[in-house]
């Protein structure tokens, strides 16, 4: 494999890991505040459509990433009802929410356009552009960090710089303000918080809005970068893996951005090679498509130990028995 | 209005008043009428039964929970106590008896929780850093303020929750059994720094149930006994056994009645014994005693020197090194065979010091409790698939009546259940099967007095049927009165052995402390 | 000792619920201009209406309820199986395999090993994420989902590269042989002279999973093993502490619940298609985590929430057959606030009525 | 009343769902008639569909896809007075009329216009799922490809292993740039809704793509080479025309070059990016299969393909 292949793999790596990685940083916060979601995969389709049918009306991919994150915060708002304030089922209550989404986008993407749940073809200001950062044209041609700056760095949608930007954030918001510090008190022990004279609910309800804001942006860049417009159920299991990725990343931000970075690698390798000869045997396609799978396993199995989480995650705050 | 009153008849103005305040948790009415005046300055006891009501009341004075009627003043003025911000409002602390901290958090963090100055924390972490160093000056509450809680052995922890309280600026602080979970030693600290707490003006109210400690440090002491409030007295004017009959209804011994011992053939023989933790720490280096049938030998010592990894060991929850031996036969230690199950098969039982961790499954019901451990057993099982699930209610219902288990209903939940009456059903389970052994384990934790009695005459009438029994506990009171031979275990090692009549609590103090032999 | 009569608990609050469910997606079909009466009606027509609709729901709660129990089982150890449906397409290669290769005189021969193969494999799949769990703490969910696309790997490998009959365009197995066909309800009916729907896929398999449901009952509440896989499921310090292998629990319990998975494939495999197609799980896998979080993890809430599930497959069916306006989208959408209502806002509709029953008890005192 | 049961992609799939659906929409317009028409969700509801489509009344009804065969096989013989259609698949049943297309022969064409256009000697091609279906588009396009010039470069490259791998635009398009990266300037995409993924990266990359099934030569004007259009529409017109006529034949249909079943589509928006050269080299190309003189290799008539 040579340097530009290199390049090559981690600059589509990196493509891959932005919807994972704001999926990965809503879950974070959703269940660092003790509410678990399975629910990402149908808040990231959600969003996924309305940021592009809105921006398909408006021209504007502006309008659609409001839009998107609207979508997403309010069925985020739904999983909150159902699991702070009724204190139902959090796993059932995500669960219901995947299957809205895969319902929904699709009827309501039919009546709007009749194209049968796709919305039409993004263009121009409708979606988001790939930014050439500066200098990026000139440097090229220097030699290795050139390649590095001008092809894996630059020329990537502003939403992949905002994905690097909100770990940073994250990370802040978690470890050095007052927020942070409940929001993770209240996911180890809410009684805690509530004896410090915190409102549970408010904190809980704070990370639920935040979770959809965050998924809003995974499911507005599929369809608005990534992609040009919606195709259903586009989002493809990518809840699932973001999830997956979490508990990788034992619910720490920097962790979470390094398996996000691993899966998208992953697949943008398995993409990449997949017609290999392995000592003249041709590997089957299929193999070469679980690989990214296998790994990730034979990784976790091998390298990261226990992931504990929040204590108090799933548990409804229930202060009289 | 009223504290003008009270201040123009020159009567102090309390500092606490309650009036009438009921609550009720669906079916169970944990406090009836309740009316209660705590005066300024002074340190309040309330004891009472388990399950009486003394927790609920204090909750509900600190805003986490809300009454059903009543009304609160602070200060004498009236007070609507919605949440705990309230209640911090009016500067009112409280530790919890299980406590109310984030176990993955600093003791920084744990303090400034919800007392921030701003949306920063770094401000508010150097301020409490400097206060926090102020107050342990002030008042003996040294605590590493970058330590994690989880940490931190259970006398510290609650020391973070007094500065949490002190940190809030509470000038009343409340107490749920402080000391439930203390040494001797932490528990003297302790009470040097409420009585500092309250030459400073504060006002303390102090709920436990040892009847000493009311005695030595409070100044009113109030009675509760089924949700009702049934006497509130000076404590000067009182005795421990009147106390104790308003708790209980009835007279109660508060000394433990026993034979000597005869001791028997030798049962226990544990000779080098090592443990290493996870984390490669050595827990127990290399522990040598001997333990005969019949007798009781107990195990002195600040918690977390070695004592809970003994009993673990010994019970098969944990691996170790070196040589055990029961009536002879060797244990392992590691490997096939080191676990519950082969030490129950050789007439081990084991009463663990957690029992809502260890011992009990609390969303299982009692009689599913009354043979955790034992679910092998042939009695219960009906034939090679099924288990017996009427014998084993019979059986479960027949050992609650025994141990006098309250209620005797053995359909109910473990967690429906109060602490002193879940400690019965695992003592029953444990100790119903005549062991050859006992590995028992405070086992008088948060257990009111009448129970403790009871507790005690069960372990007495077992040794004397023959048994051999490890007594580890943190209560030197308890250790004294029962056992008949006591080692001190200091830092994983057995300082030295002392017979009861020989020894006193000056001299054990000093093993407990690490100060070595025969020069103590 | 509930603050609610019994009948209110196991009734009332689930009907008020559905209901709730009802009127929320009837908005919503009212929104592309259809009569949600009508479609209230079609669908419970559909799909309990005649022997052909019982045939259809029935048929496709059966694999919910090999599925749900799956993931109900694993939960009593606290495990969450989301593997599901892998393990349910692994299970149909086992009982394909069992009914390719082997030229059975008769399906009562053909069943029993069909039912171990469907079982085998089915657990085969569960056991390396139970024993990495076990053993080395890797989190099951994660690799639970990473088994289903390797499996979906595998089985699209194997259909396309050596299953299929050659010169085929399609993915599929071979048609089993007569003698690996099970009787389907039709047959049963007619052997008691009655008569049931000829085209519905409900067969025989039906019974094996209530019987599974009996067996879990019966393993989870009567057996020692199902008091140890409870007690680690509730906690495992305790666990330990009564001498109950965490190791073992994990991997015995992962197996069974792999196991039941695996059976799917009699129903849909054996049952019903009577070859192996690609994706012939068709997302039940994950249909039995909704039915088994509904049903409490219990076999009988599991067979309830797997009915629920096949009426809402079978009558959706029948309203997007007959409703031209209404998609399969619709269908999901439905699903999704049934589970809503029903599964996570419970206490919506329960706190209310606790306060009611409350007060009419008080009047009456 | 003619019925149409669609299969499991959907009725918008962009591709072989959709067309078989204008095909039923253009015969309502010219007709003016009525047909009944329903989404199949699962697997179990292929039999429940054809059965209660039956009972209903409907004659003829279509069924689409190669998946339908086997429960086909069954129902019909059930159903004396209906007629069936299936396209994808042969099912030898006296009321069943088989529709296959010669999609190898439209690959055939296209890959040929690929191999004229490609500037960098490699071109791609992109398919949903691994399965021989998809095997026999990609078997026709490199035999059109590698008759321009034997040296061209093929990259081959299949999205997934599971449904998703039809829907998913975002892979399509990171698989497509995976190939631009090494060097293709030409991508034909089989692999459904994930194809708009394929066709867009392609189109933001400045390079070619090959739409599939309907004509999607409008989605990129001037990116999209064309279209390999497998007319499912027409078939489907031409059943219903059929039958409601009374003129419907059991038996056996090819759909090939000859009688205009596939082949690529010209059109305003891409008749600019084919020269006249390159038209007429098609051209001649699909004459010489249609006679005979080409002989394009059917994957399935020996699940192997002779070129790579
Ligand atoms: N959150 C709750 N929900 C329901 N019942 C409760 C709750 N808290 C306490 N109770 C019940 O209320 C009664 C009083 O309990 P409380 O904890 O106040 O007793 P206590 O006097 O503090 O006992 P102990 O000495 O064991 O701590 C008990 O019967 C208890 O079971
Ligand atoms: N009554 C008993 N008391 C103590 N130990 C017992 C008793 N019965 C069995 N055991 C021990 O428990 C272990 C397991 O017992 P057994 O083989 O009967 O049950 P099992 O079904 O294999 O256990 P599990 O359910 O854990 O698989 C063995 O070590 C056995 O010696
Ligand atoms: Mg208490
Ligand atoms: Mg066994």
């Amino acid at each position: 494999m040579d340097f530009t292949t290199v390049i090559l793999v981690l600059d589509s790596a990196l493509r891959l890991a932005t919807p994972l990685l704001f999926a990965c940083l809503a879950g974070l916060f959703s269940e660092r505040s003790g509410i678990f979601d399975i629910g990402l995969e149908g808040k990231m389709l959600a969003s996924a459509f309305f940021s592009a049918s809105v921006a398909a009306f408006t021209g504007s991919v502006w309008l659609g990433l409001l839009a998107g994150m609207g979508a997403s915060i309010f069925l985020a708002l739904i999983h909150g009802v159902a699991s702070i304030t009724f204190r139902g089922n959090q796993l059932i209550s995500g669960v219901a929410i995947n299957f809205l989404a895969s319902g929904v986008t699709v009827i309501v993407g039919q009546s709007w356009f009749s194209l049968g749940g796709r919305t039409p073809q993004l263009e121009g200001a409708a979606r988001f552009q790939e930014i050439t950062l500066p200098f990026a044209e000139a440097l090229r041609g220097v030699p290795v960090i050139g390649p590095i700056y001008a092809d894996l760095i630059s020329g990537h949608s502003i939403l992949v710089y905002a994905g690097f930007a909100a770990v940073a954030l994250s990370w802040w918001v978690l470890y050095r303000t007052r927020f942070g510090l409940r929001l993770r008190a209240v996911g180890e022990n809410p009684e805690a918080v509530d004896t410090a004279g915190i409102s549970v609910i408010g904190l809980r309800y704070t990370a639920t809005i935040i979770c959809g804001a965050l998924c809003g942006l995974a499911g507005t860049y599929l369809a608005t970068g990534l992609a040009a417009g919606f195709v259903r159920e586009m989002s493809a299991g990518r809840g699932f893996i973001a999830l997956a990725a979490l508990i990788f990343a034992k619910w720490r931000p920097g962790y979470a951005l390094l398996a996000c970075l691993l899966f998208g690698l992953l697949e943008a390798m398995g993409n990449r090679f997949q017609n290999i000869d392995v000592l003249g045997i041709n590997v089957p396609t299929q193999f070469m498509q679980a690989l990214p799978y296998i790994l990730t396993v034979v990784i976790l199995a091998g390298f990261v130990g226990r992931a504990i989480p929040p204590r108090a995650g799933g548990e409804p705050y229930v202060k009289e028995r | 209005m009223q504290a003008e009153q009270a201040e123009a008849s020159g009567r102090p103005v309390p500092a606490i008043e309650l009036r009438g305040i009921s609550k009720a948790f669906g079916p169970v009415q944990a406090n009836r009428d309740i009316s209660l005046t705590v005066m300024p300055g002074t340190i309040h006891g309330i004891i009472g039964e388990n399950g009486a009501g003394k927790s609920t009341l204090m909750s509900i004075l600190y805003g986490f929970y809300r009454a059903d009627a009543g009304e609160i003043f602070i200060r004498g003025r009236k007070t609507e106590i919605h949440s705990s911000l309230d209640a911090i409002r009016a500067g009112i602390g409280m530790v919890f008896q299980h406590f109310k901290l984030v176990p993955n958090f600093t003791v920084l963090e744990n303090v400034i929780l919800g007392a921030e100055d701003g949306p920063l924390l770094r401000p508010s972490l150097a301020k409490a850093r400097g206060l926090l160093r102020q107050l342990a000056e002030e008042y003996e509450l040294q605590v590493d303020p970058d330590a994690l809680v989880e940490e931190l052995s259970v006398g510290h922890q609650q020391r973070v929750e007094i500065l949490k309280a002190l940190y809030r600026e509470a000038d009343i602080l409340i107490l749920d059994e402080p000391t439930g979970v203390l040494t001797p030693a932490e528990a003297d600290h302790l009470f040097r720094i409420l009585k500092g707490l309250k030459e400073q003006g504060k006002t303390i109210i102090l709920i436990t149930h040892k009847l000493r400690e009311i005695m030595a440090i409070t100044d009113t002491v109030s009675v509760m006994r089924r949700g009702e409030m049934v006497a509130t007295v000076q404590t000067a004017e009182t005795t421990p056994e009147q106390l104790a009959e308003l708790m209980v209804g009835r007279k109660v011994l508060l000394r433990v009645e026993k034979t000597p011992a005869r001791p028997g053939e030798v049962v226990l023989e544990v000779e080098n014994l090592r443990v290493t933790d996870e984390d490669g720490v050595e827990r127990l280096k290399g522990i040598t005693f001997e333990l005969r049938a019949g007798e009781i030998l107990g195990i002195a010592g600040v918690a977390g020197n070695g004592q809970s990894e003994l009993l673990e060991v010994l019970g098969g929850i944990t691996k170790g090194e070196g040589e055990v031996r029961l009536a002879g036969v060797p244990l392992a230690l590691s490997g096939k065979g080191a676990d519950g199950q082969s030490r129950r098969a050789f007439g081990i039982a084991h009463v663990p010091e957690d029992r809502q961790k260890l011992g009990l499954i609390m969303d299982f019901f009692a009689w599913e409790n009354m043979i955790f451990g034992y679910h092998h057993d042939p009695a219960y099982q009906k034939n090679a698939l099924m288990m017996d699930n009427t014998a084993i209610r019979r059986d479960a219902e027949e050992k609650m009546h025994r141990y006098d288990v309250r209620p005797p209903n053995a359909a109910l939940q473990a967690k429906a259940f109060s602490g002193g009456n879940q400690q019965k059903i695992v003592l029953a389970r444990e100790m119903s099967r005549k062991p050859a052994l006992l590995l028992v384990g405070q086992p008088t934790r948060g257990v009111d007095i009448g129970a403790i009695e009871f507790i005690h005459q069960q372990i007495i009438a077992l040794r004397d049927q023959g048994a051999a029994i490890l007594l580890v506990s943190v209560e030197l009171d308890e250790i004294m009165s029962l056992s008949d031979r006591i080692a001190v275990m200091f830092d994983g090692r057995i300082m030295g052995e002392r017979l009861p009549g020989e020894t006193d609590e000056r001299e054990l103090g000093l093993l407990m402390a690490g100060v070595a032999g025969e020069a103590a | 000792m509930g603050r609610l009569p019994k009948w209110a608990d196991v009734a009332l609050i689930p009907l008020i619920n559905l209901a709730l469910a009802l009127i929320v997606s009837g908005l919503v079909v009212l929104y592309i201009g259809e009569n949600p009466i009508e479609a209230v009606a079609i669908m419970v027509n559909g799909a309990i209406g005649s022997t052909y609709g019982w045939g259809y729901t029935l048929y496709y709660a059966t694999n919910f309820i090999f599925t749900g129990l799956a993931v109900a089982v694993a939960f009593h150890a606290r495990l969450f199986n989301i593997g599901g449906e892998g393990q349910a397409g692994l299970g149909g290669l086992g009982v394909a395999l069992v009914c390719l290769f082997i030229p059975w005189p008769h399906w009562t021969l053909a069943l029993p090993a069909a039912i171990l193969a469907g079982a085998l494999f089915g657990a085969a799949l569960a056991a390396v994420p139970a024993w990495l769990q076990a053993k080395r703490g890797s989190h099951i969910v994660i690799t639970t989902i990473m088994f289903n696309f390797i499996a979906s790997a595998l089985l699209v490998y194997l259909l396309v590269n050596v299953l299929k009959k050659p010169g085929q365009m399609s993915p599929e197995t071979a048609r089993f042989p007569e003698g690996a066909r099970l009787p389907s309800a039709h047959d049963m009916a007619s052997w008691v002279g009655l008569d049931f729907s000829k085209s519905a896929p409900l067969n025989i398999t039906f019974f094996i999973a209530i019987l599974a449901c009996v067996a879990v009952w019966f393993l989870i509440w009567r057996t020692r093993l199902g008091y140890q896989i409870r007690a680690f499921g509730h906690s495992e310090p305790a666990a330990v502490y009564a001498g109950i292998n965490p190791v073992k629990i994990t991997m015995v319990t992962m197996l069974i619940s792999g196991a039941l998975a695996g059976l799917m494939g009699i129903n849909s495999v054996m049952g019903e298609a009577e070859r192996l197609v690609i994706d012939s799980v068709q997302g039940a896998g994950f249909v039995g985590i909704a039915v088994a979080l509904m049903g409490r993890s219990h076999p009988a809430g599991v067979f309830l929430a797997a009915l629920l599930f096949g009426m809402l497959y079978q009558g959706g069916g029948e309203l997007e057959f007959e409703k031209p306006a209404v998609s399969r989208e619709m269908i999901l959408v439905i699903q999704g606030l049934v589970i809503l209502f029903t599964g996570a806002l419970d206490n919506m509709v329960r706190m209310p009525l606790e306060g009611l029953f409350l007060r009419l008890r008080g009047g009456a005192r | 009343e003619p019925g149409l049961i669609i299969d499991l992609g959907g009725k918008f799939d962009k591709s072989f769902n959709e067309a078989a659906y204008n095909g039923a929409q253009r015969w309502v317009k010219e007709t003016g008639g009525s047909y009944i028409e329903t989404e199949l969700q699962s697997e179990a509801q292929r039999e429940q569909n054809m059965r209660k489509m039956a009972e209903r009344g409907a004659n003829p009804i279509v069924v689409l896809g190669f998946a339908n065969a086997s429960t086909l096989e069954r129902v019909a013989p059930d159903y004396p007075d209906t007629n069936f259609a299936i396209i994808d698949m042969v099912v030898d049943q006296p009321n069943v009329l088989s529709i296959v297309f010669a999609e190898h022969e439209g690959s055939y064409l296209v890959g040929m216009l690929a191999g004229m256009k490609t500037q960098t000697k490699t071109v791609g091609f992109i398919g949903g799922m691994d399965i021989p279906l998809i095997r026999k588009f990609a078997c026709g396009y490199v035999q059109g490809v590698k008759a321009v010039d034997p040296s061209i470069r093929v990259i081959q490259n299949m999205t997934g292993t599971t449904p998703a791998a039809w829907n998913d635009p975002v892979k399509g398009a990171e698989l497509a740039r995976a190939q631009i990266a090494q060097g293709a300037d030409v991508i034909y995409a089989a692999a459904g809704g994930t194809g708009v993924g394929v066709l867009q990266a392609a189109a933001d990359a400045g390079i070619y793509s090959i739409g599939v099934d309907s004509n999607q030569n409008y989605m990129h004007p001037g990116s999209v080479l064309t279209s390999m259009v497998k007319r499912v529409d027409n078939a489907v017109y031409n059943v219903f025309k059929a039958g409601t006529e009374g003129t419907f034949k059991p038996g056996f249909l090819l759909m090939n070059l000859a009688n205009d079943g596939v082949g690529y589509a010209l059109d305003e928006y891409n008749a600019a990016l084919i020269t006249d050269e390159m038209k007429a080299a098609v051209e001649d190309a699909k004459a010489k299969i249609i006679a005979g003189e080409i002989k394009v290799h059917d994957y399935m008539s020996d699940d192997s393909c002779p070129v790579e």
